[in-house]
């Protein structure tokens, strides 16, 4: 049993209004609601162990160090890796920078290949371009197929000796499929390269086990899982954090340096995570899995799942929608809506559904090379999480069935 | 024009007439235009402004992109409007249409069809939109000044 | 007036303990506790406002966007200067990174010069060394005077026509000096370079007015004044802005890409944030900031000079102690404890002091090139900020008195 | 041994020996000898370890450094402790002061003076400094078997 009256109590935001209407939260994929759990975990660190760590000088501290570091177990035991493989980041674009540049500026040479696909959200192209730049690399897309999937197959065509990256989102942000990463992940390796997961639209929704994916760096932001901004996660295998770059230098990631240049960093994680980092949104993050896991992370996924199929199914019924991505595997849906034929501008659409209380997000979804496949613009999105409900559907559809060109338009006077 | 301001039906229909027919929506190749390729933050509306000035006379307005409802019909009200205007004329246009927009005192007869935007100001996010080709203009002026 | 005890109402950590005894918390230094209004304006995102910014698609979304940029507002008004000039970073550190990196890079070339000093804080010298690593460029140290500041005259000496950068900490995290920095910006751009100062132990301290000081970037974290952590500032001279390459790569900074690997990137400051911020840090920041303000930078400047003053001349009386800089601008004091002439260890000192509330810590402070001046590889560092009283220096000065080898063992037991 | 565990004056004197004469306090330049260099979290300790193992003895431990008192007379009684001892004599050893740290069970009679550290699972934040030199043994011991 889902208890889902029970769950949307522990989210004060759902009590709230958008523009007087009670609030519909459909646009998860950009940012989560946070359960009051998060917020006491910040606040316990505000009102009772504020302090910086890495230090243990005094008891407290003690206890904001120790807190941290929990935290890093917490990570560990969710996505099933050691707890020195956990590396704290201010998010996934965040880690996916430092793995470009710290893996790939030492590992990567003139006519490297690395491969992304056109659905990969800008932070994991835009590092590869840069990295490419450096390195006289080349960043190569593996085609999707007819429906906008990454799969095996196509990897595998795409792959040849001189590839040394694929870095692939395992959750799509704007189609919703999941991708099988433990297929392309042993591909991959067979052809003598590593696999990068971006895992900011999965790991919120689906149980993800990295040991069984077996990919060799998997990066996540606690903000899309209810947890704070600022916080994200970069895992990546032992010996291969080892070889690599920090992006940030500073205090905290150093044992020694000297005057004449020398420098001696850390081993990891601690090399990777210069300065005083977001203690608070790291704890936050640490409250927000351990909410998520005390639902499961399977029954999660199934309550989503069959959202999902119900909000698809009725959508379908409508007769001034495109729908991109009939079949997507986690909640998230691509869609415009017609008028007479004409498609509606998405963000005109997603004004007039925010006077509803709707809250959905218009535009290319920060995935601009994806349109080469979808041949639009840009799409509305409505994007799940676990405490929307067939309620909130059904007034999205009812709405829905309600814009056109003119009562678009009319909600600006 | 009071009518107009209080008549939503007609401010409708004006903004769809321009959103499905906008005027001097195309670009000329003339290196004479000045030009500006205007972003919205949003990552998506994305407008090409061209400008030629003549002799202190806004001689030619064009524009060309994509962008939503509001975006597209402010450009085009905005073309017609400032079309054949001297520059201080154009600059006291564009003066009172960001006071109204504001949702200060403005002067109505200045603005002709652009009052159907009067109301945007309390539809908090779509003011880019109705303010991004009035932005690019302004810039394009001002850049015009410091020559 | 400086109202106190109204003033430490407003932060609820000072009603906590620390190993049982009333926390008294003399390491703001390394972070800073927070008040209320910072913790309220926390909550307000994560009870009312939660949604992602950089999108005004619906009405929730707006809110947040304009409560993240009228923060822009009021850290421009604070250091004075444009809002599109305050960049959002994720604290110190991750600020001279980017600018190490992104002017840097594009800047410099082999045996082009940057000066610093040993008395820089390690965020200010690792990303240097990476620098001048890259890009064949020298780092150069420019001698403090015997007291350990950082001299016009010096910094003037230093100066020739192939130094590049000037990088200098505005308030030594270590000795509690400040800097002159409007007669070295002067001297710097007559030679030719820029002028990047690290504000992270000034901004919270002294008013800071970029115009004023005339430097070509600051830097400073939100929490060392009260602020979240993972929150910072990178305030940089438009001009130098519009010209530096981004350190960190993906969404919400670029316009545009294509599948050629062309890359549009957004004007300043928007190029420099990549990815989702630290939304509600940057609002905590805004309150701190407000609230700060609100008592007046000077004052707080002024009570602090005078809480300094009493503990300098009070642990001067001490017969036990080595200061080793007892003419602090700031309320910072580095000291160690002798034992029948003996120098106990920081460390060992440090725990003693926590055992009676007192938290301050011991170590080389990240700044650890300085021990070349100071003849001493740690120190105990006590740092104030203005919700101190002279009654807490007075509880610090009764425990050092006690402080000895032996009492400092027995706390282990 | 009960005596030592119970009299707090006893440990303090042990403990100020060790740290104002520390023993094996000097490293020696010899190839046979593993070597590990430990840094604390807190940027400060900063003790090199040396191990001589031969015939699966540990013939000597040597260690150095800047630390403080706790960290100081850990390594120093411990070194008193390790030498002469067998591979797995040591672990075992090694095994029960880990078990005292973390206030469980554990063998008195093996542990001799090191039992002064037996309280600092109370004072956590210096269990650090009273373990550096402990895990340092480990590691050295833990790599002497992959070979
Ligand atoms: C002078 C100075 N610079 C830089 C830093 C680094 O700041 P952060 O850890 O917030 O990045 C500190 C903080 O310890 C500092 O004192
Ligand atoms: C697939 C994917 N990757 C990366 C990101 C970037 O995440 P963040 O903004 O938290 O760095 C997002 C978030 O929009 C995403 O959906």
């Amino acid at each position: 049993m889902f208890e889902i009256d029970k769950i949307r109590r522990d989210f004060p935001m759902l009590e709230r209004t958008n523009e007087g209407k009670p609030l519909i939260y459909l646009d998860n994929g950009a940012t989560t609601l946070k359960p009051d759990c998060v917020i006491a975990a910040v606040n316990n660190y505000y009102q009772n162990i504020t302090s910086n760590i890495h230090r243990g000088d005094y008891h407290l501290a003690y206890l904001a160090d120790q807190a941290y570091q929990q935290a890093r177990e917490v990570v560990a035991d969710f996505i099933n890796c050691q707890s020195k493989e956990v590396v704290f980041t201010y998010g996934t674009t965040h880690g996916l920078n430092q793995i470009a540049y710290g893996y790939g500026i030492k590992n990567l040479k003139k006519d490297d290949e690395i491969l992304i696909t056109v659905a990969e959200h800008a932070s994991n192209i835009l590092p590869w371009y840069r990295l490419a730049q450096l390195t006289g690399a080349k960043v190569r897309f593996i085609p999707l197929d007819e429906k906008g999937k990454i799969t095996v197959e196509n990897v595998k065509l795409a792959l040849n000796e001189r590839v040394k990256i694929v870095s692939l989102t395992h959750g799509s942000n704007v189609l919703g499929y999941i991708s099988d990463i433990k297929a392309i992940a042993a591909a991959v390796h067979e052809a003598g390269a590593i696999l990068v997961v971006d895992g900011a639209q999965s790991v919120p929704h689906i149980k993800t086990d990295v040991k069984e994916l077996d990919c060799d760096f998997l990066v996540f932001s606690g903000h899309k899982m209810g947890g704070p901004t600022a916080v994200g996660v970069m895992y990546g295998k032992y010996q291969l954090l080892e070889k690599m770059e920090p992006l940030l230098l500073g205090g905290g990631m150093n044992y020694r340096f000297d005057i004449a240049g020398q420098m001696l960093f850390k081993d990891a994680p601690d090399r990777f995570e210069a300065g005083t980092p977001g203690i608070e949104a790291v704890l936050g993050l640490k409250a927000a899995i351990q909410y998520l896991q005390n639902i499961g992370m399977d029954k999660i996924a199934l309550y989503e799942k069959q959202l999902k199929d119900y909000a698809v199914s009725e959508m379908k019924k409508l007769d001034n929608i495109i729908i991109y991505n009939p079949e997507p595997d986690i909640g998230i849906i691509s869609f415009n809506i017609t008028d007479q034929g004409r498609v509606l501008f998405g963000q005109d659409v997603a004004a007039y559904l925010s006077k509803h209380g709707l809250c959905l997000r218009s535009g290319n979804h920060c995935a601009k090379n994806l349109w080469h496949h979808l041949g639009t613009d840009s799409t509305i999105r409505c994007s799940l999480y676990f405490y929307n409900t067939k309620k909130e559907i059904d007034k999205l559809i009812e709405v829905l069935k309600t814009a056109t060109l003119e009562s678009c338009i009319d909600v600006i006077f | 024009m009071n009518s107009l301001k209080d008549n939503p039906i007609l401010k409708r229909e004006i903004i769809m007439d321009h959103y499905e027919n906008p005027r001097n929506n195309q670009l000329i190749d003339d290196e004479n235009y000045r030009k500006i390729h205007l972003y919205s933050s949003s990552c998506l509306d994305d407008i090409q402004l061209q400008v030629l000035i003549s002799q202190g006379v806004i001689a030619d307005v064009r524009f060309e992109g994509i962008a939503c409802a509001v975006a597209t019909a402010a450009a085009s009200i905005m073309s017609e409007l400032i079309k054949g205007r001297s520059i201080s004329q154009a600059e006291e246009i564009i003066e009172n249409y960001f006071s109204m927009i504001a949702q200060k005192d403005y002067d109505e007869q200045l603005l002709k069809e652009a009052v159907v935007f009067e109301g945007i100001g309390r539809q908090v996010n779509r003011v880019n939109c109705a303010t991004l080709s009035w932005k690019g203009l302004k810039q394009l002026l001002d850049e015009d000044e410091k020559r």
